[in-house]
This record gives C-alpha cells, structure tokens and sequence, in this order.
C-alpha cells in the first residue's frame, strides 16, 4: 500500500503540473499552481525515501527521492515554488494571464522532475523542460531588455543541453546504465573520462552561471520581475549544481590537477563576487553577485572533492546543504530587495546596455550566422544549378535548334541519297 | 493462394481500389469519397496490425507472383516493412481526414485523392517490396503518383516545381535502374536477404560493386534529398499542405531512405558495406547533408521552405544511421524513420493551418499566432523541440541512439555533427516558437477565414494534435512493447544477429 | 532536287546541284559494281525450281508451267496480287471522285476505230485467258488486254452507265479475288489445304479462276485509268 | 549462259539508273518513272537470271515477275493519281520542301 | 478435336480479305460488316494461339504443295505474338473508328482497313519471302492509302512520299528476293536457311534486302518520311501506321536475320545498334521540340523503333525478347497516343501543344491514357515498356555492351522529358472557354483501354514469354533468363 502510494506521489509529482499546464484540464480549479505542488507536499512529508523504476519511460527511467539533497532541495523548491506562485498571482482587479501559469506549471513539472530522476536521461529531460520553460517565463510579457536577456539564457541553454547530451551519450556508451550510481561507479573507473567530465562540467558551469561562464546572469537580474527573479535564484542554479553532484563521479574519482584548476576558478569567482558585488549599485543586480558568490564556494568545494576524493566523502553533506541553502538564501534576498524597493525606490529606468555581454554575445553570434550564410546559400546552390537547372537553358540553345532542323531537311532532302548511302555502308560494313 | 499470402496483396488493395474508384467519382460526391478514402485508411491500418502482429509471432506474409523468368514480383512483410507500413498506414490515416478538411470546397478533388491513394499505395508497395525490382517498381510508381500531387494547384509555380520534381526522380529512377540491372546481372537475384546476398558472390569485382552501389544510392538519394541531389524538395512544398506533409513525412523522402536502408541491410549486407568501404562516404554525404540543410533552413523566410530544408537535413538523420556501421546507430536511423515522419508530418499540418486559416506563409508574418490558434501552435512547437532533440521527445531518441551508435562504432565525429545540427535546429526553431508566442500580433492576418468558435476546422486541428501526440508518446513511451523503437530494435538483431 | 530556299541565287543552286550529281555518279558507279559483282558471281547453271514444276506439272491441271506456278504453286501469291489490284483501286477512289474533263469531242477516226477494235481486243484478251492453260498467256495478259478495250472506250468517251456504276461495278471489280478466295475456301472446307486442287477439278477450276480474275483485272485497269471514283449521275 | 548475265547486268544498270534518277529529280512524275524504271531492272534481273537451265527456263522466276508487273502497274497507278491529287493540293507535283510545321 | 484442325492462320487471313471486299460492296453496311469482322479475326487469332499451345509451331502448306515449290505458312510464337498484338490493337482502332470518321470517309476506311490487316496477318504468317514481298506491297499501298485518306495537302505530300519510299524500299527487297533465289533456288525461309553460304550474291541480297525493310521499318537516319505520313494521317491511321505497319517490315528483317542471314558479321550488328541509337536519341530530341502534338508523337515512333535495333549487336536471347517487348508495348502505348491526339484534335480542332490545356482539361479519359501510354513509352514500370526496358539493358551488361545501355537511358529520359512536358499541361488551370465538338466516349474509353494495356503488357510477362517460346523463334534453350 505504501508503495503504490509513493510510487503514485512519485509519479504524480512532475506529472500534475504537467497536466495542469494545458489550460482546458485546470480550467475549472481554483489556484492551479498550488494544486500543482500538493503531490510534491505529500511526498515531503512520507518519512522514508521512495524509488520507483519506469522501464517503458524514455530509455528506461526512474523516480526517487532519497534521504539527502534530493529532499532539502525538494523541499526548498516546494517553498520557492508557492512564494512565486503568490507573487505572479494578479492582484484583484487584473486578469489572470492564463499563459503564464501555464509557463509556471510547465518549469514547475521540469524543476521537480529533475529534482527526483535517479537517472542520466529523466534529469537530463526534466532539466531541459525545465529549461525552456523558464524560458517562457523569462519572456511571457517583458520588455525589449529582458527578452535580449532571455535569448542568451536560452542560447546558453541550448548549448549547455548539447553538451551534456553529448556527456549522456559518452555515459550510455561507457556504462550501459544510466543510473546515477551505475555512472558514477563507472566513469570513477574509466580510463579515459576525459571527454565526460569536459562536458558535464562545462556544460552544468554554464547553466549555473558559474564565474566565466556567469555573462547571462547579469541582465537577466537586471530586468527581469521579482517572481521570476526569484525562481531564477532558486531553481535553474540550484538543479544545475545538484547536477553536478549527481553527475560527477565525485567521491570515486582522483583529479588532482583539474580539481586544482577547478578549485581556483571558485575561489576567483568568489572574489570576483565580492568586488564586482560591492562596486554594483544597482541592489536589483545583487542577488545576480550572491549567486555567483554561492556558485563559486560550490566550485571550490567541488574541486576540492575531485582532487581528494575521501574529502568529499565526507563533507558532502555539506555540500548538499550548501546547495538548498543557496536557493534560499537567493530568493529570500530577492524577495527582500523587490519589497525594499517597492516601499521606497522608484522603478528602476530600462537599462540603455541591457548587459554588454549579452551584446557581444549576439554579435559574434551574428558574424557567424552571416559566415555561414555566404558559404551555404551562395556557393553549394550554384554549383548545383550549373549542372541540372541550367540543363533547361542549354536546351533553349539556338545552335541546337538549328542544328535538328537542318539535320532533318536534309534527310527529307536527300531522301534516296541516304538510302543509298546505307545500303553501300552496309555493303562495305558486311563485304 | 492463401491468407497469409493475400494479406500483403489486400493492404495494397486498401488504398489502390479505393483511389481508382475516386478517379471516376463526380467532383460533388463529397460524402463517398470521404467514406472511401477513410475505410480504405482504416482497413489498411487493422491490416497492417494483423500483420505486425503475425510477424512478431513467427508468420511470414509473402506473396509471389511472377515478372520475368527469374524474378518475381514480391511482396514481403519482414520486421523492416512492418515499421515502414505502420507509419504510413497511421499518417495516411491522419492525412487524409486533414486533407478532406483542408480541401473543402477546392476544384479537381477527385483527381486529389485519387492520386493520393495511388501515392500511398507505391509507399506501401515500397516497403513491403521483397526484392529491388519490386522496390524499383514501386518507387517509380511514387514518383508518378506524387508529379500530380505536387502540381495540384496548376500555377506556374507548381508546374516549375513539378518539373524540378521529374527531372530529378526520373534521373534518379534512372540510375537506380541502371544499377539494378547492373546486379542483376552479377547476382542473379534481387531478393532482399538479411544481411545481403552480395557477400558471398564469388568473382564479381568489388570496383563493380561499389559502383553499381553508388548508382543505387544515388538513384535512391534523390528521392532522400541528400546533397545535391536534393534540390527538387524546397521547391516541391508549393503542393498543397496535406501533400507536403505526406510527401515528407512518409512518401517521397522517406521512400528513398527507406531504400538506401534496403540496400546497405538486405542487398550487400552492412558488414559487407563496411568491407566495401563504402560507408564511410555515405556517413560524410550524409553528415553533409544534415549541416548543409540544416544552414539552408536558417535563412529562409517561408515557413513551409524552411520545413523543407528542414527536412533535408532530418532525413540524413536516417542515412547516418544506417552509414554508422553499428548496431546501435542502425536503431536510431530506423527509429527517426518513423519520428521523423510523425514530427515533420505535424509540423506541415500546422503550417497547412496557418496558411488556410490566417493566410500565414511567411515566418515574418507569424507574430503572435500561438494566441490565435494555440492548439496548432502547440503541436508545433512540440514537434518543433522534437526536432531540436528535446527530450523526451521522439527525435530525442533518434539522436540518443545515433550518437550512442556512433560512439559505439568508435565515430565520434559524428557526435560533432549531432550537436552543430541540433544547435541550428534549434536556431531556426526557436525563432519561430519566439514569434508565435511573445511577439505582439500584427493588426490583421494576411487572409482571415473564420471557423466559429474554434481557432480552426475541427478536421484540421484534429491530425496535428494527434500526430504531436504521438511525438510525444514515441519518445516518452520508446521503451514501451511495440514502440518504433522497440521495433527498430527487433529489426537491427535479425540484422546483426551472428 | 531544288532548293526550297527560293531567297538564293539560282546560279549557286545550280552549281550545287551539278556538283551533287557527280558527287552521287560515284557510289552509285560503286553500288552498280558491287552489284553486277555479286551478280556475275552466281554459278552459271542454276535450274531453279524448274525441276519440281516439271515434276508436278501434270497433276497442276494445266500445261503451261508459268501459268501452273501463277494459279496453282504458288496461286496464294496470285490472291494476294489480286488483292493489290483491288487495292489499288480503292486508294485511287479514295482519293476522290474521277475529275470531270470535258473532253473534246474524240473525233471521228477514234470513235470508229474503237468500235472496230474493242470487239477485238475482247476476243483477244478471250483467246489469251484460253491459250493461258497451255501456252503463255493468261488472266494478267488477257485482262490487260481487256483493260486496253476499256481504256480505248473511255478515250472516246464513252462512260458507264450510273445504273451499273454502283454494285455492279463493284461486283465486277471484286469477281477475280472473290471467286479466287471463294474456290481457296471451299477447298479448305472440302477437307484439304487451302487451294489445294483435286487434280480432276484443277483444270476447270483455274479456269474459272482465271476467267473472273480476267474480267475484274481489265475492269480494274480501265477504272484505274479514270483516276477516281466515278460519280453518280454525271456521265452519258 | 552469257546472255543471261547480260541481261542480268542491264538489269542491275537498269536497277542503278532509276535510283539515279529518284534521286536527282524533283518532279514526281519522274520519280514515279524512275521507280518503273528501277523495277524494270529488278524484273529483268530475276528474268534473265531463270534462263539458266538447261531446256526451259524456271517458270517460277516469270512468275514472279508476272506478280511483280501487277503490282508496280497497281502501284503507279495509286501513284499518279496521289501525284495528281498533290498538285491540286499544293500547286506543284513536287515533294513539300520544309518538314511540316 | 475439331476446333483444333482448323487452320485458324489461314481464317486470320482469309476473313480480313473477305471483310474488306464486303466493306467494299455495300459500303452502307461498312461499319457493322468490318466490325464483326475485327471480331471474327481475334476469335482466330485466339484459337491459333490455343493451336500453337497444344501443338507447338505449325507449318502449314498452301495448296497443299509445300516448299520449295509452294507457298509455306508459318507460325511460331514470334508469329502469334505480333499477330495477338495486331489484333488486339485492330480491335481497338475498328471501336475507334466507329466514333472517328464521318459516313463519307467510313466507306473507305473500312475496306483498306481490312486490307491492311490482311496484309499484315498474311505477312505474319508467311514464310516464303516472295510472298512477304507481295504482303509487304499489299501493306504498302494500303498504308498509303489509309494516310491520304486525310486529305489536305499534308496528308497528300506525307502519303506520296511514303508510297515513294514503300516502293523503293519494296524495290530494294526485291531486288534481294531475286540474288536469293537465283543463288539457292528456293524463296522458302527454312529451305533457305538450310542452303544458304557466304557469297558475294548473299552478301549484296543483304545489304539490298536489309536497306529496303530499314527503309520500310523508318530506321534513323531513314525515318524523314514516317513523321509527315504518321502526323498528317487521321488518328486511327496513324495508330495502325506507327503501331503495326512499321513493325511489320521489322519483323521480316528479324526473321531474316534469324534465319537467313545468322552469319552476318557483327560489324553490321554494330552499324545496326548505331543507327538505333542515334535513332532514340535523334527521336527524342526531335520530339522534344515539336509544336504539334501528333508530330511530337511520330517523332516518339522513330525513336522507338531505334529501341528494336538494339538488340541486333546484343544478339542474345535476352536482348531479343527485349526487343520484341518494346515492339509489343510501344504498339500498344503508341496507339493510345495517337488516339488521345486524335481526340484532342477532334474535340478541339488543333493540336498545338502550347494551348493544350485548354482542351485536356475537358478530356479527363484522354490526358489519362496518354499519360499511362507515355508511362509506358519512357519505360517506367510498371508497364511493358518498363519490362523491355529491363530486358535490353540485362542483355546490354550481360554482353558487356554497357553503351547500348546508355542509349536506352537517354531515350528513356527524352521520352520522360516529352510526356511530362504534354502532360503537365493537364494540371494548369485555364479558364478560357472555346468551342469544342464533343468526343464520343467509345473514342475516349478505348484510347484508355490501349494504354491501360501497355501497362498490363508489364505484369504479364511470363505469360506472353512463354507464348514466345513456342517454336523457339529465337533459338537457344528456352528460358529467356
């Protein structure tokens, strides 16, 4: 009984949100969004861990939801969730915009889906759900700063979920299994995990934001509305970090030089946090510096762990709760600042350089689409026609033509001629 | 002759006598044809089940009849023919109760659907063919049965097109006739055999071989558009949607990958292709292709141009996956055969839709649309992240099983190629998605036609939901007893079993 | 030939020409050559099948060995020239009706020299169609000769009468190939080969052969001089 | 025995002649002689070539040639009149020069 | 078994002759006369074929003399192939017909309509080449006549030069019959066979003969007569020209050939197979750039007949029978062809290709069979030209003559290039409205009937194979695989 009432919250918990996110099923509810967070409620407060297997989903996957991260992070979600939830609620008097709630349910089923598959491939399809669907919600009714904002955020995610597309299939070819452990066990024995981790870590680096890689971060804090703010704070950071703990064989594997270069760049984003952080005057952006900061100190740690295994082992608890905590932290100073500044500061002018990173992203990206142009459309065509298509021009040659006339007036001409010029061929031809 | 013999003869039937008798229907006999074409769609798809349901337990369905001293006209359901079946059985089905919707009221119906039914019928005739000469038979019955579909509308553009359309099939029909004979006539047979007949011809020069290869896939790369032999397909959407959608989806396009498919498994044999050395040029066309299509699709403004090209470059996804020489890759081709049909046939119903709907062809003319017709927009933009690879959509698996394939061939290159195309999917995606969604509508859509209370005509809406439905279930149930993937899986052991 | 293009100048046109006769004089010399080569090299005796006639002459039912081959060896090919005749007639009457002339008034010498000869010539082509069976002569020799009778009437004028111009007509012209095929026939539902003779019949039947065939040649010929179908109710 | 080469020679002069003549004249008329002419070689050929024989010369051969009379006679007949009806037609008893439109 | 002992050759002969001169006598009654006629000569086509199946090749003497001295019938399974095909094909132009001609012109169609068809049984049938001689003449005249029948000043100039060259070409074979037998002494195709050396007459008979059925057969470059004869002719005359008459003097070159003249050298095979090629693609290309339609299709004929020569450098069993299918096929293709024109012209009063769709519009049956003809023509499967097709290029790699393949390639391609270029225009949308005469539907159903025929032609090979091999025409083993 217990099980199949787990296994249904399980189930239910991404699923829920998911139906509900289709406005004709939830058209009848009252306050869908919290409805939408009822399953992953319940399944908070089950005393023991639960797990359930899905073989026919996808490529075999499961659900679980174990003692540690998996719960904090369940749990600060949940919160993070019915925060945002009241805040995107319309004060009386507006219409509801049906289309954003559809958003919000949309990332909500991804964000708890990532947080409780057990393997490469269901983390990997709720995080990507969960992905675009922040997306929407990043776009859903913004202005021109933000939605530049938002089309790096969703380059950037693009990019990151090739990478680690390409990581799942470097796993899949490796181990055969695709769950968490399975993989760690065996990319922490793998010869050559070279390639994998390149992929994972970047590619988590880059939905995290991580301090090179963090040139999104900005102007979406910048312009986007507190709700999302928040959420953003939370959940795209926060299910990429656990991503790097579920992902990495931490705990199995000894890198001492790359978990030294790793180690370093925490520690430089952490300073850059800091300095960066208190030379901001803007108190919008700060959550963005928080992030980073909180990125950079999981960083370190992470690198720490690579390079001295048994050291993760045993502070990666704290780790987990580094994470949740970061979630926390972020929003809770979101909240703060849009409160602050909704008693007493104007609202914030659009901002002229929505982030000059974003511009110089677009740019090359440009340059390159237009590269790419010139070489794709102009030159292959061309070849192409000069062979088939210019067929029919030739045809139309006038030579040709006159060629065929003549050809045939004479025979009709010289009718009995060629007669008896193929009767004296065929003569010589046979004697 | 008995059941099992007939059963392929009867689920050609299901659409051939159908479609004859449409051809001599008065135009305004709206009611009958619609019953005919939708009972010979339903019939052929209980058929095709029984079928399948046969294969899987053991039966053979075969039947034979006599061509020429030698070779016969054969008909054949093997495991590879049952996935290619199913999936035009199914999309047929949906096809047509799109195209009697979108058709209302249009001149020369009769001719339409008449002409379509033909079009089925070599689709199906094309994937249960038992050997090449009954494959070349049926494939230029294609090609004859899509000329008046693509040409429907009449105008000068269709015409142009039409004829863009013949000079490249019937040059390929060409080649891949030369190249028939050619092994016929080193062969003595044609009979598609698992893992070929070639292997184990003594004394035929492998120079021949690769050349009458070459002739084949050529022949048989003008229908699959790989580059450059594709250049008939952009042109070809001027057809009308329900065409469009069949032609690339099921019919033409996937006619051709069907066949190459043909011809590496059951005609050489895919280690004996490998031996060959000949697999490795077609992964690189192929791989040119997805990149090359994929750019092309970037820059075009039409909407229904840019799914075109679009397809050019899904459709290579088949190719490369037969070209990686592994078991594995051999899933995710067979498996995007079927995927792909379901996510790009959804994409051209959504944009028949647009344009019948709103008069929307251009992508610039787009903006905001997802708020007028939200159920189109939404079966878009999930057969939209299908093709970017979204999981857990069906291309999602395709790409899965190509690039654990690839790896597993030791070809990581191909890795490469997945991720740059997945990336320019998503760029000429998205945009669109963009558009739809967030940007502000324009004052007045370009050609209004109102449907009452719906977004638009029940028979138009209907098959693109269901077909993004079913891109959904593919990927997320792939793992589920008789899913395409499970199918593809069966297939690729008989193939590679030892 | 001439030149179609009349823009040119005739001169060029001709010395063209002249240069293609000499130019032709050339392989035709060769082909005459070749020819006349290939003739001279055929053995100098050769008896054909002259042997077999000889050797089956007496069961042909007739004396005369050409008149044997023409209506008995090889009479399948005599039908099927009959058939060429008619032919031949019905593409010239296709072709349109006779054109009217008005011809002069033939004259006197012509107009009394045809009613002294036609009667002749009947009685000519009549001796040739017997004589045929034992000597040369036969139906193509009598029926041209009858056919010159006809010819010579019309010269002068004279026109078949529109009563006879329909059926009649037609039937004289089919009489030779009918009566031929009919004989061909009968002797096939008789029991044998089609125009297989029994050798009692042979003589009698050839003759009756040779008798319609003559009559429907000179009626042939001399329609075929009119040069199209005659028209109804426009003549004497 | 020479004779009938001879003959046979004159023949195939014959023969060569008239498809000089079909050639070089434009005038139906005489392409129509032309053609007589060359079947007139074609019959004294197979004529004179039967006199080969000791005794009676193969009956078969003038036969043959007997048949072959009545059909060029048929012929030249069609012939004629079809000239005729040419130049009614188009005002010349010559061939169409340019090929038809 | 009685049915079995009649000489149903000799009743395929004798009824046309019969018909033609009763056609001719009551010219009223032409119509009902010459098709029960038509009818009669299937029932013994028919029951020659059931003959030849139960009995094998039937050699039958006329007037019961036999070869050397008489005239021998033949049949084997070449034979009842192009007589199967003649009538099915007569069948369909006599039900044409009914519907074509007016009263006037019916009177005199159905007469030489039986001639010629007597002409071309007797042809079929005969195995003594004097007597195909008087066939061939018989055949001749009957052709020119039917073309003439048009009148108009193309007819006319295209019937006076076709009987110009019937008679030269017939002058030629002659010539050739006349060098044969006074070398062997015999007229007889098997007699012949038997006795027949290399000589210096031989070789000239050859080359006489040969030239005079080539001549005849319109191969490139001899073919300037066949485009004006066969366009400017009434629709079913040209059908009948284009689909049997040419054939006919092929078939006497083929059995020649086969018979006669097996150690021709293969340099002449060679010249043959050139001609053929250039043929096919002089053909198409001709065809490809007509204005009119019924000469675009004659063009189609004279690069179909190149088709046939290909076989002659193949020289294999194979190539033979690819041969006689494209014969087969393109008789019937091209007769739903030429029907189809004949009913765009009759509806339409011209046929100019630029302004065909405004006709074929309204002639749904007739676009039909053309199309399905043209399908056939440029050898798509499935269809007998497909299996032709097939054929001759096996035959081609087998013999490792790969180029006469690409002749077959480009040909097919050509004729793909015309047939689209007419069809296309069924699907232009024109709205201008033009006086028309309405068709009978007799002409347009069987237009549809003849091409739906060629298409059969391509899923019943084994059958009609077979029929082929009755007699083994070809020589070799049996099996054509």
């Amino acid at each position: 009984m217990n099980t199949v009432l787990s296994a249904s919250l399980l189930i239910l918990t991404p699923l829920l949100p998911l139906l509900l996110a289709f406005p004709a099923l939830r058209s009848r509810l009252p306050r869908p969004c919290y409805i939408a967070l009822l399953p992953a409620l319940i399944l908070l407060a089950l005393p023991q861990g639960a797990s359930i297997d899905l073989p026919w989903l996808l490529l075999g996957s499961g659900l679980g939801i174990d003692g540690g991260v998996g719960r904090w992070l369940l749990a600060i979600s949940v919160l993070l969730w019915m925060v945002a939830a009241h805040l995107l609620h319309p004060a009386k008097g507006e219409s509801a915009d049906d289309r954003v709630t559809s958003y919000y349910l949309l990332t909500l089923a991804g964000n708890l889906g990532a947080v409780l598959a057990t393997d490469l491939v269901g983390f990997f399809t709720f995080s990507t759900l969960m992905g675009y669907g922040f997306y929407t919600l990043l776009v859903a009714g913004e202005d021109d700063g933000s939605r530049r904002a938002a089309r790096t955020y969703l380059i950037v995610l693009i990019v990151a979920d090739l990478m680690l597309f390409e990581a799942v299939l470097i796993a899949a070819a490796t181990a055969g299994n695709l769950h968490f452990e399975a993989v760690r066990l065996v990319m922490g024995q793998s010869a050559s995990p070279g390639l994998y981790l390149l992929m994972v870590l970047v590619g988590f680096a880059l939905k995290a934001g991580v301090w090179p890689l963090h040139f999104w971060l900005l102007p979406l804090f910048r312009t986007t509305r507190p709700a999302v703010a928040l959420l953003l704070g939370g959940i795209p950071i926060a299910v990429a970090l656990l991503g790097f703990v579920r992902w990495l064989p931490l705990g199995e594997i000894s890198l001492p030089a790359l978990g030294l270069i790793i180690q370093g760049m925490g520690v430089a984003a952490m300073l850059y946090a800091i300095l960066a952080g208190v030379r901001q005057a803007q108190l919008k952006i700060l959550p963005a510096y928080i992030a980073i900061f909180a990125t950079g100190v999981f960083t370190a740690a992470m690198g720490a762990g690579l390079s001295n295994p048994a050291a993760w082992n045993r502070y990666a608890d704290f780790a987990y709760l580094l994470i949740a905590s970061l979630g926390l932290g972020v929003a809770l100073l979101v909240v703060g600042i849009g409160w602050l500044r909704a008693r007493s500061y104007p609202p914030a002018l659009p901002e002229k350089q929505a982030g000059d990173s974003a511009l110089w992203f677009e740019h090359w990206l440009g340059a390159a689409a237009r590269w790419a142009a010139q070489m794709g459309v102009e030159t292959l065509p061309r070849l192409r026609a000069v062979w088939l298509v210019k067929a029919g021009a030739l045809w139309q040659c006038y030579a040709w033509q006159r060629a065929l006339d003549s050809g045939e007036r004479f025979l009709q001409r010289w009718a009995c001629a060629v007669t008896l010029f193929l009767l004296l061929g065929i003569l010589v031809v046979f004697i | 002759m008995n059941w099992s013999a007939a059963l392929p003869l009867f689920v050609l039937a299901s659409s051939l006598l159908p479609g004859l008798v449409i051809f001599f229907l008065p135009e305004e006999r709206v009611a009958t044809r619609s019953s005919l074409n939708l009972a010979g769609a339903v019939l052929k798809l209980v058929l095709a089940g029984v079928m399948v349901w046969g294969i899987f337990h053991g039966s053979h369905f075969e039947t034979r009849l006599p061509l020429l001293p030698g070779l016969d006209l054969l008909l054949r359901a093997d495991s590879l023919s049952m996935l290619f079946v199913v999936l035009s059985s199914i999309l047929w089905l949906v096809t047509t109760v799109y195209a009697i919707g979108y058709l209302e009221g249009s001149p020369n119906r009769s001719r339409f659907f008449g002409f379509f039914s033909l079009c089925v019928t070599a689709t199906v005739g094309v994937a249960l063919a038992g050997n090449l000469i009954t494959f070349l038979l049926f494939y230029e019955l294609l090609t004859l049965a899509t000329y008046p579909l693509i040409v429907h509308r009449g105008t000068e553009v269709a015409r142009r097109a039409g004829r863009t359309y013949l000079i490249y099939t019937v040059a390929g029909g060409t080649l891949l006739l030369i190249g028939t004979v050619w092994l016929y006539t080193l062969a003595g047979t044609l009979e598609f055999t698992p893992r070929g007949f070639l292997s184990t011809l003594d004394g035929a020069s492998s120079t021949a071989l690769v050349i009458i290869f070459v002739l084949l896939i050529a022949g048989l790369g003008v229908k699959a558009a790989l580059i450059p032999l594709h250049g008939w397909l952009p042109q070809a959407m001027v057809a009308p949607a329900p065409v469009s959608a069949l032609l690339h989806a099921v019919a033409v396009v996937k006619a051709g990958a069907f066949g190459i498919v043909r011809v590496v498994y059951d005609v050489y044999g895919i280690q004996f292709s490998a031996t060959l050395g000949v697999t490795l040029p077609l992964a690189i066309v192929a791989a040119a292709t997805i990149i090359y299509g994929s750019m092309r699709a970037l820059f075009q403004d039409d909407l229904k141009r840019r799914l075109a090209f679009s397809t050019i470059s899904q459709v290579a996804y088949i190719v490369l996956g037969i070209a990686i020489v592994g078991p594995i890759a051999a899933v995710g081709g067979l498996v995007h055969l079927v995927h792909q049909g379901v996510m790009k046939i959804t994409l051209f119903f959504c944009a028949g839709n647009l344009a019948e709907t709103l008069g929307i062809h251009k992508i610039s003319e787009m903006n905001g649309v997802g708020r007028r017709m939200p159920w189109t927009m939404a079966a878009f933009t999930i057969a939209a992240f299908g093709m970017i690879g979204a999981p857990p959509l069906a291309g999602f698996i395709s790409k899965w099983y190509l690039g654990l394939g690839a790896l597993d061939a030791g070809q990581g290159w191909v890795i490469f190629i997945l991720a740059g195309s997945s990336l320019l999917n998503a760029g000429y995606f998205l945009p669109i998605l963009y558009a739809a969604w967030f940007k502000t509508p324009a004052d007045a859509w370009p050609a209004e036609r109102a449907f009452g209370r719906r977004e638009t005509a029940w028979a138009l809406l209907a098959p693109p939901l269901v077909t993004a439905f079913l891109t959904l279930a593919v990927g997320l149930l792939a793992s589920a007893p008789f899913s395409p993937l499970q199918w593809a899986r069966f297939i690729t052991t008989l193939e590679y079993a030892e | 030939m001439k030149k179609s293009n009349n823009a040119k100048p005739i001169t060029e046109n001709d010395s063209r020409q002249a240069q293609f006769r000499l130019l032709l004089a050339v392989p035709l010399s060769a082909l005459a050559v070749g020819l006349g080569y290939a003739v001279l090299s055929l053995p100098s005796q050769a008896p054909g099948l002259s042997d077999h006639v000889a050797a089956k002459l007496e069961i042909s039912g007739v004396s005369n060995p050409v008149t044997a081959v023409l209506l008995n060896f090889r009479g399948y090919d005599t039908l099927l020239e009959l058939g060429v005749l008619l032919l031949a007639l019905l593409g010239v009457w296709s072709l349109g009706a006779a054109p009217k002339r008005r011809e002069p008034s033939p004259g006197l010498v012509l107009e009394l020299l045809s009613r002294l000869l036609v009667p002749l010539l009947i009685l000519v082509a009549g001796y040739l169609l017997w004589v045929g069976g034992h000597a040369p002569g036969g139906a193509f020799q009598a029926g041209s000769v009858l056919a010159t009778a006809g010819v010579l009437l019309l010269l002068a004028g004279w026109r078949l009468d529109t009563r006879f111009s329909g059926l009649p007509l037609r039937l004289a012209l089919v009489a030779g190939l009918g009566v031929f095929l009919l004989v061909a026939v009968v002797l096939m539902l008789a029991g044998g080969h089609l125009l297989e003779y029994p050798p009692s019949f042979a003589g009698a039947l050839i003759l009756l052969i040779e008798a319609a065939a003559t009559f429907s040649i000179g009626t042939a010929l001399a329609a075929l001089f009119l040069g199209g179908r005659p028209e109804k109710g426009s003549h004497r | 025995m020479i004779p009938a080469f001879l003959y046979a020679l004159v023949g195939v002069g014959l023969f060569t002649l008239g498809l000089y003549a079909l050639i070089i004249h434009a005038h139906l008329l005489r392409k129509i002689l032309a053609l007589n002419v060359m079947a007139s070689g074609v019959f004294l050929v197979l004529v004179a070539l039967a006199a080969r024989t000791q005794g009676m010369p193969d009956p078969v051969a003038h036969a043959m040639v007997i048949t072959g009379i009545v059909v060029a006679v048929s012929a030249t007949a069609l012939a004629l009149v079809l000239m005729l009806r040419v130049r009614i037609a188009t005002g010349r008893a010559e061939l169409a020069k340019e090929p038809l439109e | 078994m009685l049915a079995l002992d009649i000489p149903w050759g000799v009743m395929a002969i004798i009824l046309p002759l019969a018909g033609a001169m009763s056609c001719f006598l009551w010219p009223r009654c032409a119509l009902p006369l010459g098709l029960v006629t038509a009818l009669a000569i299937v029932i013994c086509v028919a029951g020659l074929g059931w003959q030849l199946l139960e009995q094998g090749a039937q050699r039958y003497a006329v007037g019961g003399w036999g070869a050397p001295l008489g005239i021998d019938l033949y049949a084997d399974g070449l034979t009842l192939l192009m007589l199967m095909m003649t009538a099915v094909v007569g069948l369909g132009i006599s039900i044409y017909s009914c519907g074509y001609f007016n009263q006037d012109r019916a009177r005199h169609f159905w007469p030489l309509w039986m001639f010629l068809w007597a002409a071309l049984n007797a042809l079929f049938l005969s195995a003594d080449i004097f007597n195909l001689y008087v066939t061939l003449e018989l055949l001749g005249l009957a052709a020119v006549a039917l073309v003439a029948l048009a009148g108009g000043a193309d007819a006319l100039t295209g019937a006076m030069r076709y009987l110009l060259v019937s008679l030269l070409g017939s002058l030629c074979y002659l010539l050739g019959v006349a060098l044969l037998y006074h070398s062997f002494g015999s007229v007889d195709i098997a007699t012949l066979a038997e006795r027949v050396e290399s000589s210096p007459a031989v070789w000239a008979a050859m080359g006489l003969m040969i030239t005079g059925l080539l001549l005849k057969t319109a191969l490139f470059p001899l073919h300037f007569w066949l485009p004006s004869a066969h366009a400017s002719a009434p629709a079913p005359v040209s059908a009948l020209l284009s689909a049997l008459v040419v054939k006919a003097s092929f078939y006497i070159l083929l059995r020649l050939w086969l018979e006669i003249f097996p150690f021709a050298g293969a340099a002449l095979a060679q010249l043959l197979g050139l001609l053929g090629a250039a043929a096919v693609l002089w053909g198409g290309l001709q065809a490809l750039r007509q204005t009119r339609l019924k000469m675009l299709i004659a063009y189609s004929t004279v690069a179909q007949l190149g088709y046939l020569f290909l076989a002659f450098p193949l020289a294999s069993i194979t190539g033979w029978t690819g041969a006689l299918y494209v014969l087969l096929s393109h008789a019937a293709a091209k007769t739903a062809m030429f029907m189809a024109a004949g009913n765009i012209l009759y509806f339409g009063g011209h046929d100019r290709i630029v302004d065909l769709d405004r006709v074929v519009q309204h002639l749904p049956l007739t676009i039909t069979a053309f199309a399905l003809a043209g399908i056939s023509i440029m050898g798509l499967p499935p269809s007998g030209g497909f299996i032709a097709k097939w054929l001759l290029l096996e035959a081609a790699i087998r013999s490792g003559q790969w180029w006469w393949g690409i002749a077959l390639i480009l040909g097919g391609l050509l004729s793909a290039a015309w047939v689209f270029k007419v069809v296309g225009y069924a699907f232009t949308r024109s709205e201008v409205p033009h006086e028309a005469r309405a068709v009978p539907a007799a002409m347009e159903w069987t237009a549809l009937l003849m091409a739906v025929v060629a298409i059969l032609l391509g899923l019943f090979v084994p059958w009609l194979l077979a029929l082929m091999e009755i007699g083994l025409p070809f020589g070799g083993e049996g099996s054509a695989g």
